[in-house]
């Protein structure tokens, strides 16, 4: 449609623009007709894949407050704190800032116990900035098992120590402490 | 050219402020402090004479190499003396890569611009001035790039001091 | 050159006196100054151009760069070898899988260290489909500048696919961080090469449909055709790579002219082809060269992925990498065929588990460079199309 | 004699003395007005709700599919958050002329609409020379873009609004030499006459089949209305990937909706004038079908001076309908056409639209005026041999 010097150059312009118009037409007259790819957001959702990274879980009865993940974490959005009693461990906290993590799963790799995961959970909306602050735990304080093993693993102290001390003889006292 | 046949050239064709090769070595097993050097080969030529050495590595018919891919700087470390200028250049005819380095002293960083050789280098070097504070004397257009025209501070520099506000906007 | 330009295309409007009892009248009026972004429909990102304009003319043009910068250098300064790989991500987003790539392999030039075969491959795989996408995206976008809504929806729908691949096999959409340093983050699924295959079957079909219903339209071309030309000198002397280059009929690509991985190896098996424009619909050098290449370089893709889909061996996907990694002194410069160029890193170890320089040339800062010397002279709707040929992504330009 | 008057003398002929016949006048123009803004309204939100239907299934999406059935009435949602919208008007903008931008585009596309032809006996106003009335009326829509492009006084607005005018001026002329082919094959700028010329051969005697000529020129004028409605691929006023939204980049809320009507507006105006001057108009061989059976005047005006009108014929009623719903099928097909356009082609550059105004359209359509002028006189010539 510009600078034509011939006449052919002219009619073959016209010829041209006629030509691949009708050809886009019909590409676009044949999707029309065909049923859309998309699908309606809230109502029906795309199938998320297994390995899909999304919200995090954690399997907190495997989990060993080694910091790892901390560790490993680009950002520093993951904090933990624990106290350990013995070999089971009382949970206080287990944060993980949303506001900061990419979804990187970095964080996922280094853990011994293999306790951390991305989970398929995306859409996380909240009204209040500080609810990003998102608490992985499921549970606070110690489990019923954990203190269950606890007060097992206790008691089977107490008891070794009394028998040490009925086998031994050596200090009643300490046996009546335990 | 491998990087042995691109350095005897350029031994060969004397260019201007050419000091040495640098190739990466194996560690040293009697000495126990030498780590070796892994990665690539590069020369190492004098910063004031770095537009002149790039000019002749253009301009020869052995060398060719037509593309600056890259002009950068490297602050080693917070008590090194010298900032790093590193050049790559490529040469699309004889499908070669030549790493430049130059050293430039903290004291004095200025050195004249390698605009008028390659246009490339335009914007990497007004980079490497807001970046490093370097100064390139004679470039076309020294404003920032990236950062904005009054930010203060160098901050690509290891001893750089992370502002606490910009604006108001706290940075904390 | 801005102003020579400026000077020629006002020198019209001025009046010269020719002999005595005549006035020289100057009836030039001041250029119009716009500021084209940073919030602007065509700007890809937040980019901003400071544009004089003298009516539809564009006499001058400025770009303003930084309104996306990260200091995703510094970052590199401060996190650990395989932190920063994250980050990588997030500089050209539309290729993030080349982003980490790039970055792996300067390390690994570092750590001089065996990648698996399969890791390899994989690798391969994911750089060239999310070329593809990257592309897809170029393509798509440019047409929306040019005023085309259509096509951009259709390079999206392919590009679709290509995200829900690469969610399967690393679970994230646009910033993946899969490709690690010594190999890749975990293998395929099962049944994912064969979706591969069946997204290159159809793939093959729908990039003709792009070719009809844009690449070709008489609009289209009459749109970008000796547009926005870019000679071979000007190409080479801005440092121009990837498509910008081969646009220019400069027949350039780093996957065949300094092979890494097993490209050389694909090369040699005639398995692929280098798009060179030729100049068919103006001078050579314009935008509808660039995107003709891009659109080609697609196609090219498919043959890449289908030849290591073919060769696909067993074995595992990643090398010994210590939990915590120390890199060896010493500096290494790797630069891989990014859908928009050649992305640079150089990388600096001092032996420790940080590095003190990661460098990365972004193949859309140098791209962009180009644009103060071509958009004068041009009309407004002229600088759009040149914006978008260059094909930036603003977070590579600002990092 | 006109519907509207004829319609107007039976009235003051049935209430006699009690109105004065100008109250008649006033209370018939305000109707006509109500009713035109209410059409127009109709018109825009249906238009708006095809124009994401159709962008949405080309583009292998949905569109609204959320308000009623598959979002019909999401154009009347939109309508209230628009109404309900802060009425921003920038700081620098000149407030008197921004505010009047608006209100002259809408008025001048009701002015317009003053000569659409409802059904063959109901009209607003039976102009003779509607098809000139028509054109005039909606170029002066461009008065009010230009106005509102200045008014905001943004470097984008003034970029579109000097866009529009140089556009609407280039190609006024291959619309106006485009149209002459029909007109010249009907003999009448009348919207009703011209239709009524088609409706031989059982309704389809078209305007289109009678002259070779008839076909380019109908292309030509679809590309010139294409233009003038700045519709893609001419939409360079308001380009979006360019100017952002060209000249209304900075309205918003309802000054913003009446641009939007405006344009949609006027897409059916052009549809409509290419109906009635290339695709017969109200006739098609349904049309032809109702009018044989239920007949078509509606009004049969008697003969005594006290009474204008006899007799309301109820059943032409029927053919009324059938023909104002022929034509406004007719209408929305072209409309659907330029939408169908416009999700295909990329935009023109500004030179080029220019060019192609002048040096391929203009030339084009004088030729067909020109062939089409001498084939009327060699047809008539030989039907009069």
């Amino acid at each position: 449609m510009q600078q034509t010097e011939t006449a052919q150059g002219y009619v073959k312009n016209i010829w041209d623009t006629v030509k691949t118009t009708l050809v886009g037409m019909k590409i676009t007259w044949r999707y029309m007709l065909q049923k859309p790819i998309t699908v309606q957001y809230p109502d029906e959702r795309m199938p998320i894949p297994d390995r899909y990274r999304g919200i995090h879980y954690l399997e907190q009865e495997k989990c060993i407050n080694c910091l790892a993940c901390a560790r490993a974490c680009p950002i520093d959005c993951i904090e933990m704190e624990a106290v350990r009693h013995g070999k089971e461990l009382e949970w206080i906290s287990f944060t993980l800032d949303y506001q900061k993590c990419m979804f990187c799963e970095l964080c996922v790799y280094p853990c011994p116990k293999d306790c951390i995961h991305m989970g398929t959970e995306y859409a996380f909306v909240t009204f209040d900035r500080s609810e990003f602050k998102h608490d992985l735990l499921s549970f606070k304080g110690m489990a019923r098992e954990a203190r269950i093993r606890m007060k097992e693993a206790e008691a089977k102290k107490a008891a070794k120590d009394a028998a040490k001390a009925a086998g031994g003889g050596k200090s009643a006292e300490k046996g009546g402490e335990g | 050219m491998d990087f042995r046949g691109i350095y005897d050239r350029l031994v060969a064709i004397h260019a201007p402020g050419l000091v040495k090769a640098d190739e990466p070595r194996k560690a040293d097993p009697k000495d126990k402090k030498d780590k070796g050097r892994a990665g690539d080969p590069f020369v190492l030529v004098e910063a004031q004479e770095l537009a002149r050495f790039l000019e002749s590595c253009r301009d020869d018919d052995r060398l060719h190499f037509e593309q600056l891919i890259d002009l950068t700087a490297t602050d080693p470390a917070k008590d090194a003396p010298d900032f790093w200028i590193g050049v790559q250049l490529l040469s699309l005819k004889f499908r070669h890569r030549l790493a430049v380095k130059a050293l430039l002293p903290k004291s004095a960083p200025s050195l004249p611009s390698t605009v008028p050789v390659y246009r490339a280098s335009q914007w990497h070097e007004r980079e490497c001035a807001e970046m490093f504070g370097i100064t390139f004397v004679g470039h076309p257009d020294p404003r920032h790039v990236l950062l904005p025209d009054d930010w203060i501070g160098y901050p690509m520099r290891k001893d750089y001091e992370f502002p606490k506000e910009y604006h108001g906007i706290s940075c904390e | 050159m801005a102003n020579e330009t400026r000077e020629s295309a006002q020198g019209s409007s001025r009046i010269q006196a020719t002999g005595p009892g005549e006035v020289t009248v100057d009836i030039r009026t001041p250029d119009l100054e716009i500021n084209f972004g940073p919030q602007h429909p065509a700007t890809h990102g937040v980019m901003r151009i400071l544009m004089r304009a003298d009516g539809e003319l564009v006499t001058g043009a400025q770009p303003h760069l930084g309104y996306l910068h990260r200091c995703a250098e510094k970052i590199g300064e401060n996190v650990e070898w395989l932190q920063y790989l994250p980050y990588t991500d997030r500089y050209d987003y539309l290729a993030s899988m080349n982003n980490n790539l790039g970055y792996s392999l300067a390390v690994e030039a570092l750590l001089g260290i065996e990648i698996p075969r399969r890791a390899t491959l994989i690798r391969i795989i994911c750089a060239e489909l999310n070329r593809i996408g990257s592309h897809l995206v170029a393509f798509g976008t440019y047409g929306l500048d040019i005023g085309a809504f259509t096509p951009f929806l259709y390079t999206f729908r392919e590009r679709e696919w290509m995200m829900a691949l690469f969610e399967k096999i690393c679970g994230a959409r646009l910033t993946y961080s899969y490709i690690r340093i010594g190999g890749v983050f975990n293998d395929a699924p099962p049944g994912w090469f064969e979706e591969v295959a069946r997204f290159c079957d159809v793939f093959d079909e729908k990039w003709k449909e792009y070719c009809d219903l844009l690449l070709v339209n008489q609009i289209y071309v009459k749109r970008t055709a000796n547009v926005g030309v870019i000679s071979r000198d000007m190409a080479l002397d801005f440092g121009l790579t990837g498509p910008m280059v081969r646009g220019s009929g400069i027949d350039w690509d780093l996957r065949r002219d300094m092979p890494y991985m097993c490209y050389g190896e694909i090369w040699r098996d005639g398995a692929f082809k280098i798009p060179v424009a030729r100049g068919e619909m103006g001078a050579l050098g314009d935008c509808w060269d660039r995107s003709w290449v891009r659109v080609m370089e697609m196609v090219e893709s498919t043959k890449i992925v289908r030849w290591c889909l073919d060769h696909m061996v067993d074995g595992p996907v990643i090398g010994e990498i210590p939990k915590t990694l120390k890199v060896p002194a010493g500096e290494a410069y790797v630069g891989i065929e990014n859908p928009r160029g050649e992305l640079g890193h150089y990388v600096v170890s001092d032996g420790g588990k940080v590095s003190i320089r990661t460098r990365v040339r972004g193949p859309s800062f140098c791209n962009l460079a180009v644009l103060e010397d071509v958009l004068p002279g041009s009309l407004v709707g002229d600088a759009i199309a040149i914006i978008g040929s260059t094909d930036i992504v603003v977070g590579e330009t600002d990092r | 004699m006109s519907g509207t008057s004829a319609f107007l003398e039976g009235l003051k002929a049935g209430l006699g003395e009690f109105v004065p016949m100008w109250a008649l006048w006033l209370g018939s123009a305000l109707i006509s007005v109500a009713i035109a803004l209410g059409l127009i309204s109709l018109i825009a939100m249906f238009s708006v709700w095809l124009e994401r239907k159709v962008a949405g299934h080309i583009q292998c999406r949905y569109g609204p599919m959320y308000v009623g059935w598959h979002g019909w009435l999401q154009s009347i949602a939109d309508g209230v958050k628009l109404l309900l919208k802060e009425d921003l008007i920038p700081r620098d903008a000149d407030r008197v002329l921004f505010m009047l931008a608006p209100a002259l585009v809408l008025a001048a596309i009701v002015g317009a609409m003053a000569a659409y032809p409802l059904a063959p006996g109901i009209l607003f106003a039976d102009i003779d020379l509607g098809l000139f009335f028509i054109i005039a009326m909606s170029s002066m829509t461009t008065i009010g873009v230009v106005m509102a492009g200045w008014a905001s006084n943004s470097k984008w607005t003034i970029y579109g609004s000097m866009r529009e005018a140089a556009q609407v001026v280039a190609y006024e002329i291959p619309l106006g030499v485009s149209l002459l082919v029909p007109v010249m094959v009907a003999g009448t700028l009348n919207l009703r006459e011209a239709s009524a010329a088609q409706a031989d051969f059982f309704g389809m005697g078209w305007f289109m089949f009678k002259n070779p000529f008839m076909l380019p020129a109908f292309l030509l004028f679809l590309v010139a209305a294409l233009a003038e409605t700045k519709r893609a691929p001419f939409d360079l006023p308001e380009a979006e990937s360019e100017l952002v939204a060209g000249f209304m980049t900075e309205y918003s809320g309802i000054r913003w909706s009446f641009f939007f009507m405006e344009e949609y507006a006027a897409m059916f105006l052009m549809s409509a004038i290419g109906a009635v001057f290339f695709l017969g108009g109200f006739e098609s061989p349904l049309t032809h079908l109702a009018g044989q059976l239920f007949g078509r005047d509606l009004v049969v005006v008697g003969a005594g001076p006290e009474f204008a009108f006899t007799a309301i014929n109820w059943g032409a009623l029927v053919y009324q309908l059938v023909a104002g719903g022929t034509l406004l099928v007719k209408s929305f097909l072209g409309i659907f056409l330029m939408m169908w356009l416009r999700w295909t082609l990329p935009r023109i550059r500004i030179d080029q639209v220019m060019t192609m105004g002048y040096k391929y359209l203009t030339p084009l359509a004088l030729v067909c005026v020109l062939g089409a002028a001498l084939w009327e006189a060699g047809w008539q010539a030989l039907v009069r041999s």
